[in-house]
């Protein structure tokens, strides 16, 4: 019995942090995220370490690992702010092509990240607004908002009735509008279909909900990174920052914020864990951890990144100290793919709690 | 228990709404320093007593005797029908009072006047990088150099630092005194040489305030509020007036029906997200603790107008609930939203609020850490509040 | 414009205050909540102020004060966990049969605490389990839960259709069983009615509506004593009780838990003022703001007591210092005539948020 | 990740599901000192390997190698079929480790064997009213008197002292030393003279401690373990083993379906509050924290079995985070009562559950409170889990 990460899983881990340590330090966050450069460059280089292919079996031309793996990666993604379609690109798509068994063709290019595949799935989820995607014939009507990955070569779209199709960014009736958001590290657009050209995926509703457990998942790994990060923010901060004559740290104010951060954030670490390794293993408990777990990381996360927010004092609030990446991070994947209440009620639906 | 405020008030309110009946067409749209309109309107409002209403005649004010229940009118009556209530600022609204209690005759003579028409815009120079909590640390310093004080150091948070043509500054005069005793209270114009503003960008993604370098800037030596090591006691002596209105309760009131109306407008997947019941006794529970600070607010407003209430600890509490309290209504509103809830710029057509909800959830953040963390508002809630020690003296080395 | 008690209105907190504090200490509850003493005994002593017949109009014999008295006095209660019928046979009977203007014969006696009015609301509010009221001519039948006042001599009792009617604890055909909760200072019963002679107060739902207001008020300003009550004595012991050679009071952790105490607790005041102001002058608020008051009077009694318990450490938990009285105290408050949700949800109900 | 406990150990676990099969009938339904099926059964449990597992066999145990595994495996086992896992007490759980730790051939010849077989049964004497989360500011003290140790003071919390045959204590005998350095570690017979014991009733009205009051008690020299002034020492290398017990997430786990069984039967106006949103909402925010901490033991238990994983902090926050999240677990389900949540009292015909969801809702209030204050775990967690400084040291009279 071993709970935790092999081995392998935590040079992994270490590989992409070393790489993001050293090449993505939050001055390259924020040259992205202020529109000095693209995310394409830092997704380059995670293509060198194989990451878009994590979860591309090796046939389809990637690494052919597990969920647990993905979640390893989100966590340090997560943690160093990166801007990168991995969510989209690296999980969503996957997934959904290789579960319906469709269009396998295209994920030899996403692996060497010659090619993203962005995701259209909230109005599969829970439409907003007017938006809605209606299908006829292979012609796909309607709109979809807050699509993952204003940059992609392709659309993973998902269909009120829970279908999934694919389409070309560059298809004759697609227009693609970029969505500003809070959060600058990563991109969203709208999608407007007017009979827009469009592949069959799958029309079997359970590909969405795997492709959607994935995500859920490996949102809450971003989400446990980002966090742990604003948490180990303000404890060096309060290590270091002195008022009153002696470090704030001391402050038993200050001491209890950080354990109360630590106390909450922790077990979370498990959860991940264990909800990523379900997505493979148990598929019976797969929908029901997801659900939960990226409810639950929602609302740590926004906990644990606005303490730390308060850790820093007037730091925290302003752009200087760049704490407000790991905040809005931790907001942007509180709202995307299901708020908590939304995931929560999905959590009590997918389980027979009582006769 | 009387709500109104009696007969007599009610022609000064009548009086109010002939002023508004006849000038609020007047009223500029955006306000502001340097705005002609806003500086126009707020002369008109000086003459009739609408602004710098308590602030003797010979310093450019209406002269009138402080009336609280007079103010409210006014307030409320502007508030209604939604008539811009004159000019703000730090000049008008801290250092004014500060000079009309602790300044020289020339200083009122020579500062009120400009100040209060709008003429003449300050910034304020308080914290620094070093000295947030504590600002009684604060290391910007001046030294004395024949006529002239000759300031080095930085300070922060600094709004308006660009628009301002004077700055009214706390810096340590007397390195070897006590830090309380050991500040000054400078005046000086923004132009000096040895002035670098930089801009301060915040997480709202805006720069709402500055930080300001301070290189050899040579002031001349009367330019000094009070004595030389007074400073703390001439700021502290207006720092009270900034608490309350961080967070007041109508407007708290005001954007808890903004949430109520977005979730009528809202859906999810078809369902109003008015009919969802966990929104809804979220909007309740929120609604519940509004109304505690509204009727809070009352008692305040009473026990100002009738001296003998005492309402100490009812005033201590409210910036700390108070910015909490939006900071919790503004999250709502995003969480209510779903993804549509992170749209943020102008240009996103999915933008609810002109993006207001984003920008005030972050903002009040912002609020809660400053102007007296909620770390520091507690300690003063329990220490002055309810009698508790104050922290204890730390062994040095220990 | 003055927001706040009248001078009289203090001089009658400071009466009852001081025939509680003097006549009434915990020992005195202690007797009452161990089966020792009846309740009857500090009934006559409130009697002998007049404390019953506060909201009995002085033509039915009673002092024929406000709801902000009532709520005032009620708060004085609550602060010295006093084992007393007051919201029974002083709020709800008095409020019930003079809106409706019936039976005010018996308020006389009520008045002068010769007898008690008991209150079986529960049903007319939202019926648990199998309990509800029927009424056949003007027998009773059915049962009522959790009825207030197991002592009484004559009970109002509200069907499910809203109707109020008056019975005699004497009648033919009740039963009446004393239910033993959590809260040893008042007493709850239940009442079984098998064809139970029983006389009309009232068929208007309004009269109960009115009624209910009027004891969600009552509850709230006693849960705000008794919170008040307890938040004074964690703050005393904090100042007496050493550990690691100083004064618990002086760490920033136990500063900082009375602090979020005070903080949560004193716009309460203000709110309960408020409210029984509204019954009586703002009839548009009243409903509002008494489901609202009671509602959030409920959850920070619940924080409140439950951090002085945790201020006072292990004397908390014990029966020996008897904090849990007033835990207890807003526990109960908490759970009749409407948890939190259902009175939120009647707050929503009754005002019109949005177009 | 792998969540089997492997091959080898399902013949373990197929032996302990045949010892239940052959002996589970003779399971006592009633644990607890001084029952003599319970004391019988403890006998057969020791027998097979189920009970003082790795008690060494010359002081009356099994005598197994440790296995981490394998002891899970019998706790599963035992849970699933709801057999008596054997004699708990603070004999069993506290003493015998430190006595294998740190007692005399002698003691451990003389106390351990009666001990886990449920003939000696032990009382702990730590904490002092005056010494809780600082307990080692006892100031019980025992002064040495020829060959005798003569004991005064009080002690408070001592769960089962009216049963105990012995008591083992920690009191002061050098008050002159550093406060860590003079406390010795006693063990007496609870009959000695000068012993008299005062029930402790609690807030949930039931007497689960006492006051235990020693005046002039005499105890023999030589029933101390470890040296004079050792005592602290000696009581710390076993005060970790009571932690993570005071809240097991699979409790939480059972007491979760517990309350959604409960909203499945109870109604409220008709409608199953489990369809109720607000209520719902609120039992699935619950469940994902339970889920969370019951990952959390996943790791602790994998941390335990691989020596090399690295969980301390997750084992730090288990009993803050556990205790917390049982208090409002059990508040949920009396909400979700309304009125009936009230109840308490076995002649109450509306009592749910026995009672239990009042009676734990308070006892794990207690639990937050003992065994460590929420407050001191958070001191411990800050300083221990991330490094933070100790509380600083006060200047006297500062």
């Amino acid at each position: 019995m071993e709970f935790g990460l092999s081995s392998e899983q935590t040079l992994l881990q270490d590989s992409v942090t070393r790489y993001l340590a050293e090449q993505q330090p939050l001055d390259a966050v924020r040259k992205v995220a202020e529109g000095e450069n693209e995310d394409a460059l830092v997704w380059q280089g995670l293509a060198e370490l194989g990451i878009p292919g994590i979860l591309i079996s090796e046939e389809n031309g990637g690494l052919g690992l597990g969920s647990l793996d993905a979640a390893v990666v989100a966590e340090a993604l997560g943690y160093h702010v990166t801007p990168a379609p991995f969510l989209s690109s690296a999980v969503i798509a996957p997934v959904a092509l290789q579960t319906a068994g469709q269009h396998q063709d295209l994920l030899g290019s996403v692996a060497t990240g010659e090619i993203r595949i962005g995701a259209a799935l909230a109005e599969g989820i829970s439409a907003r607004a007017d938006a809605g995607v209606t299908v006829d014939g292979n012609k796909l009507s309607g709109k979809s908002l807050f699509v993952l990955d204003a940059d992609a070569d392709h659309y993973l779209v998902a269909t009120a009735e829970q279908k999934l199709y694919l389409v070309a960014a560059d298809a004759a009736g697609l227009t693609r509008t970029p969505l500003s958001t809070i959060e600058k590290t990563r991109s969203t657009c709208e999608l407007v279909y007017d009979k827009v050209d469009a592949q069959l995926v799958s029309e079997d509703p359970g590909v969405l909900a795997k492709t959607w457990d994935a995500a859920l998942v490996a949102i809450a790994a971003d989400t446990l990174g980002a966090s742990q990060c604003a948490l180990d923010q303000a404890v060096a901060y309060s290590l270091q920052r002195e008022q009153f004559n002696r470090v704030i740290a001391s402050f038993q104010a200050v001491k209890h914020m950080c354990a109360e951060m630590a106390a909450a954030l922790e077990p979370c670490r498990s959860m991940v864990w264990y909800a990523a390794h379900a997505l493979d293993e148990i598929p019976e408990e797969a929908t029901m951890m997801a659900c939960h777990t990226k409810a639950h990381l929602s609302e740590v996360g926004q906990f644990v990144t606005r303490t730390a927010t308060e850790v820093h004092g007037g730091m925290g609030f302003t752009d200087l100290v760049g704490l407000h990446y790991w905040f809005k991070r931790a907001g942007f994947n509180r709202q995307i793919l299901g708020t908590p209440e939304l995931l929560r009620r999905r959590a009590f639906d997918h389980q027979q709690m009582v006769a | 228990m009387d709500l109104s405020f009696g007969p007599e008030y009610e022609s000064f309110r009548a009086e109010v709404q002939q002023f508004i009946a006849d000038h609020g067409n007047k009223s500029p749209r955006q306000g502001g320093a340097r705005n002609k309109d806003a500086i126009t309107w707020q002369k008109l409002l000086i003459e009739n007593g609408y602004a710098a209403r308590t602030i003797p005649r010979e310093y450019g004010g209406y002269g009138a005797e402080p009336d609280i229940i007079k103010s409210r009118i006014i307030a409320e009556e502007f508030s209604k029908n939604q008539i811009n209530t004159g000019l703000g600022g730090q000049g008008i609204s801290m250092l004014t009072p500060v000079l009309l209690e602790m300044g020289s005759e020339e200083q009122k003579q020579q500062f009120i006047k400009p100040t209060i028409e709008g003429d003449m815009v300050w910034c304020q120079g308080y914290s620094e990088p070093g000295a947030g909590s504590d600002l009684a640390s604060l290391s910007t310093k001046a030294e004395l150099d024949g006529d002239e004080w000759v300031v080095n150091g930085q300070k922060i948070w600094t709004s308006t630092a660009q628009l301002a043509d004077w700055i009214f500054c706390l810096v340590r005069t007397e390195p070897d005194a006590p830090k309380h005793q050991g500040i000054s209270f400078l005046l000086f114009r923004m132009d000096t040489p040895g002035i670098e503003i930089r801009p301060l960008v915040d997480m709202t993604g805006e720069a709402n305030f500055n930080e300001v370098f301070f290189t050899d800037v040579r002031v001349p030596k009367h330019q000094i509020v009070g004595q030389r090591g007074q400073g703390w006691q001439v700021a502290n002596a207006i720092l009270g007036h900034e608490r309350g209105s961080l967070a007041p309760p109508d407007a708290a009131q005001t954007r808890l029906n903004g949430v109520a109306k977005l979730m009528n407008s809202e859906t999810m997947s078809g369902e109003k997200l008015i009919d969802n019941s966990v929104f809804k006794d979220r909007l309740m529970k929120l609604q519940g603790r509004v109304l505690a600070m509204r009727c809070n607010d009352m008692r305040l407003l009473s026990a100002r107008i009738n001296k003998g209430q005492d309402a100490k600890l009812a005033g201590m509490i409210v910036k700390l609930q108070g910015t909490e309290l939006r900071h919790e209504l503004e999250a709502l509103a995003i969480d209510v939203m779903g993804e549509i809830g992170l749209s943020y710029g102008s240009d996103n057509p999915y933008l609810r609020g002109n993006g207001s909800w984003q920008h005030t959830y972050m903002y009040y953040l912002g609020l809660i850490i400053g102007g007296g963390t909620s770390q520091i508002q507690k300690n003063i809630i329990s220490e002055r509040g309810l009698g508790m020690p104050k922290e204890p003296k730390i062994e040095q080395g220990g």
